[in-house]
């Protein structure tokens, strides 16, 4: 099958990564996925304020995911959106379980991720960015969270949808999950599959997602200088 | 972890639960059809203690732009705190907005209805379909309870008289909505961690223990058509694989109550 | 004179009562007066929080009424509106007397109601079902409170106004009272009416709540299998 | 109940006030006509301390689609913060709600407005009345004030220019709204509880030691159009009547000042 | 040059200045300069709550400004707008340098700005009010501010822009400034101008002011009854 | 005043401050040209550590009624909390609607867009131009480099294909906007109180000690499209005339760059 950007079933998009770049953030990452631009910045551990929200036993995450007006053809008023905030939650939680949160009781840790290109698959292209972003901050992380969107179109699972893509496929199915223990810790799918096409779009993105950790790991080695 | 949370991992280790039922079970389902007359279709569901009511109400508006020769769909949650004193006055907070965009998604993307046949003149007049939930008393599965209410009050929904220029709500017609499929939401909830155990339909107390949790939305041919994982916990592709037998199985029974 | 509904000019419509509908709340009520049917449950007594907002002498009372969307004919959009936040202040207002708010200092009782059906007297539905849920939660009260909205149709007092009777009724006055000493805890009027109009609607109406009462009374006997 | 409460209502007892007044009193009260030029009408009224000015601005829109050839009315009220220490700033809270719909029935319920007059072309274009409040200074009493001044304002006020396209504020015609009744709220204070006394035209001091309060609105013809009980204690049906005559008896008075 | 009401380029429109118009308010003033009415009223120094929000070496001035929905030709629509909400920061800025803020740590000193009624220079108008508001409220003060909008028409400096001189005008110039030592507190433009017109423009506002500061002086003798 | 605070004045007394730089010196400055391929036109400016980008989208919508023939434009600055510890969530505060505004102002009153020629149908359809701004580092000197980034952006947009129905923004067209002039924003700030000592592109450090700011907005042709004071420190029409001097100069090796 060919794809229109010319690439393989089962192949990312160019990906670019770069680690560091807002100078204010703790800890800050780029990721461009094709023509899909996600930045992330982490804050934190701070102290949570106000301190009735604080945990005793753990510290917490706060994901923030919003497009920037610019960010498509239509443009995107600013301010949260049912969309926007429902994606927050699902990166938070995407994030959350690779994040040692029980050193760091009564902090916050804060994630913000702006969108500053929309082109397919910006809630995968945030989470991996915020996942760079994290262990730029030194935060201690039991793996980094990968994440690409897959889906069928015709009799092929494809990897990291992208342009018309998002409309030809029978299902758009989001994932993301921690590569070394390969554990699912954001799945989402809409369209029409049966049960078995399920397990092939997940396997396909599973091994995407290697590359792609593979990718984050150099552009943290980059920054690290190691 | 506290001692009760700890006491339902062990009895689900038996493959028992506090109230006894199997992992698999769901409690005791009733769905009443059409009890608000008011609405142009409406369901009440009871999951046991768990009770829920869907309105359906038509209007006419504009199209999107973008797809000028259909109708549109909102679907909305309200956490009521008549319902569970967990709840807050307020605008919906994100739990809220998740529950209406799961089961909105569970319809819209399921081509549940022929958007197409809610056209009236392309780019200019279209019948919008409102989804309203009104959860009456929060015990659990709210995701199931109200999906399963919205598809029921959808196929039990008639049009309006509308005369090209005013709908008429006192006046009802016999005239279905141009339904094409019963998508059902089942969530399989995980408790524990290592080891975990799967369960479907919990209570409040078993939600509040659960570290997890699966919705997996089911069509009459056997197919998947949305899937939402909630709650930080992980899955493995394995318990994806389980979460999807058991919502098959689970789906058909639920469908054949409406 | 004859009724739409066949009704006699004096009576009340068909009225439905059912205490304990709602297992998490600490006391329920359902109640059905023909087409119009409401919903409430209380809360409480429990903390007012935040702590400066509590009086040290008395409970505090706070009641929320709402439509809900499928409710009506055209749809009401969810959230509170200038007429709902009028009317949760009257109700507030038109139970608070029957509560023996001073034995609970630092409380806030929550009343929530929500009108699930609307076909005229909505707010008096809403009322009478609130006393009951009041009740129902085992609140001190020195008496129940009873609802009910009549008018005047030609020449006659026309009590418990239903259906189209709200745009052929020369005013619309909703009342609420303690029966026991028939003081009345809600007055509201719209409409033209000579003042003594006004006292032959009152009294048609308090006549009324004790109808209405002596059906509160009974939901709750059965209730509590009296 | 503290002292300055007791002592009120032993002057009550009585037959008098603070400042010396009768129960059935108003303190002096003046309306100046059209302070405001910008306005299509306005009103300032004094009532003692209290000052309040109305403004009438119009503008064309569309009608609701239940009324298709009637004009609408919008009447607002801000508890400013300017006019009191009590008040915040902040999007209207449930006072200024209630005042702003106290006024507001007083005149759309009596039919003050002829509203299809305000009709241009039915479906399409109807005059929208707007009636905006201005508290300058709160010393009580703010219901009566302000829907004195709304109803003098009303009855000020005139057209703008209007060429069938758009409005020009800028150049007033003498034509003035059609009115047909000249509406007047009169709210009546009850103080103690048992004994309890009423009285009329609280000041700030007295209004914060009432109990309870009976708005009645009458008309030119003696008619009663509004009632509106606030706050919490219960008035027997004896009150209602007395409060009644009382508003009969004010009301013809302060029609007479507009 | 003529202008449309009879002035003088270097004349300010008529002005009636009247302390002490509102009785709950510590202090207050009317201005009306030509048909635009400003209303100003003062409450504090009063405790700053929340109290994180307090200063602790030194009072916080805040100012609202806003105008009545009835105060325009078009109404205003309730509720802060971008436009009131820049102008109360700049009113704020305008009137801070002359009070003594040091001597009221902890303090809020809230300033309220109505603007009744709207002609040209409401936000002059408006500082002009508040600044013998404050004087009235028997604020120490090291100076009051007097504030007045000129421009250019044609090739003269004009004082003090009216009505149709706003639209006329090459540049629309607010100016608030100390009197005593010409220290401007509040310099805004927008328009066209070379930069030497800009230092003409000021110099004649500079002038203007001294003739308000008059005014406002004299309100203040008549409201002390000096 | 603190002792960091002290030092910078010290230094600013020599003429100099904490990098170095001479009181009169920008940061290294450098524009990227169109860095969003989906925005009509965009730029990111960097002013040392200090990154903003704007972004200009076009869409068609009615023009106002004064001003039937003349597009419209819509300046909007959010204070991401990605860019500084200082910013949080939530609306545009006082700050954010300050930056808006004065970057607005600086281009709608200078008639850098020649706004007829945005008009498609008088009184019917116009071009909306919306900026918008997102901060990526906050370290001083936003009002410059956003006003910056919105004129170079504003000179690098087309439009998009619009067949007089729909905006099709995938494809773009050569077209440029109807520039007319390059309005440039110099903030000249102030540290210390007496003596007070100017400076411009101020790092967050320097701008947390400086008691005032003034932004001047200049021409091609030398004229002043814009001031703005902010801060509550006054100024002296010396400073003011000093501040006009070096934002001419500034203004335009910043004006080359686009």
């Amino acid at each position: 099958m060919k794809r229109d950007d010319g690439r393989k079933v089962d192949e990312i998009r160019p990906m670019e990564i770069v680690a560091g770049v807002i100078k204010n953030a703790d800890g800050s990452a780029m990721v461009r996925m094709g023509r899909t631009v996600a930045v992330a910045g982490v804050y934190g551990p701070r102290e949570y304020l106000p301190k009735h929200k604080q945990r005793s036993d753990r510290g917490v995450l706060r994901c923030v995911y919003q497009m920037v007006p610019f960010s498509t053809d239509e443009r995107v008023r600013p301010g949260p959106s049912r969309r926007s905030t429902e994606i927050s939650l699902v990166t938070t939680h995407a994030l959350q379980p690779a994040i040692f949160l029980e050193e760091f009781p009564k902090t916050v840790i804060d994630v913000f991720i702006n969108i500053i290109q929309a082109d397919a698959g910006t809630r995968t292209a945030g989470i991996n960015a915020a996942s760079v972003a994290l262990a730029d901050a030194g935060i201690p992380m039991r793996d980094l969270v990968a994440s690409v969107a897959s889906g069928k179109i015709g009799d092929h699972y494809v990897l990291d949808l992208a342009g018309k893509e998002e409309e030809a496929t029978a299902a758009d199915m989001p994932i993301a999950c921690m590569p070394r223990t390969k554990k699912i810790t954001l799945l989402q799918m809409d369209g029409d599959l049966p049960p078995q096409d399920i397990k092939g779009i997940i396997q396909l993105s599973l091994q995407g997602c290697e590359k792609i950790y593979a990718l984050q790991v150099e552009a943290l080695r980059k920054r690290w200088k190691l | 972890m506290n001692l009760q949370e700890e006491y339902m991992i062990g009895l689900a280790a038996k493959g028992t639960r506090l109230d006894k039922r199997g992992l698999a079970d769901f409690r005791p389902v009733t769905i009443e059809k059409n009890p608000i007359s008011k609405a142009e279709g409406s369901a009440r569901v009871r999951m046991g203690n768990t009770e829920v009511i869907a309105g359906v109400k038509l209007d006419v508006g504009t199209p999107f732009p973008d797809k000028p020769d259909e109708g549109t769909l909102i679907v909305s949650a309200e956490l009521s705190p008549i319902a569970s004193p967990d709840f807050e006055l307020g605008p919906p907070r994100e739990n809220a907005i998740e529950l209406s965009r799961v089961v909105d998604r569970g319809i819209r993307e399921s081509g549940a209805i022929d958007a197409k046949k809610l056209c009236i003149t392309p780019k200019e007049k279209v019948w919008t379909v409102f989804i309203d939930l009104q959860i009456l008393n929060h015990d659990g599965n709210l995701i199931d309870a109200c999906s399963l209410a919205s598809i029921a009050a959808l196929s039990y929904a008639v049009f309006p008289a509308y005369d090209g220029t005013r709908v008429d709500w006192f006046t009802k017609t016999t005239e279905k909505l141009p339904m094409t499929a019963t998508p059902i939401a089942v969530t399989v909830h995980k408790i524990g961690r290592q080891p975990a155990y799967l369960l479907v339909d919990p209570t409040r107390e078993e939600e509040d223990a659960a570290t997890a949790r699966l919705t997996v939305s089911t069509m009459d041919d056997g197919h998947v058509a949305a899937l939402q994982k909630g709650e930080a916990e992980p899955f493995t592709l394995e318990e994806v694989e389980q979460a999807i037998q058991w919502s098959l199985a689970k789906g058909k029974e639920l469908r054949a109550l409406i």
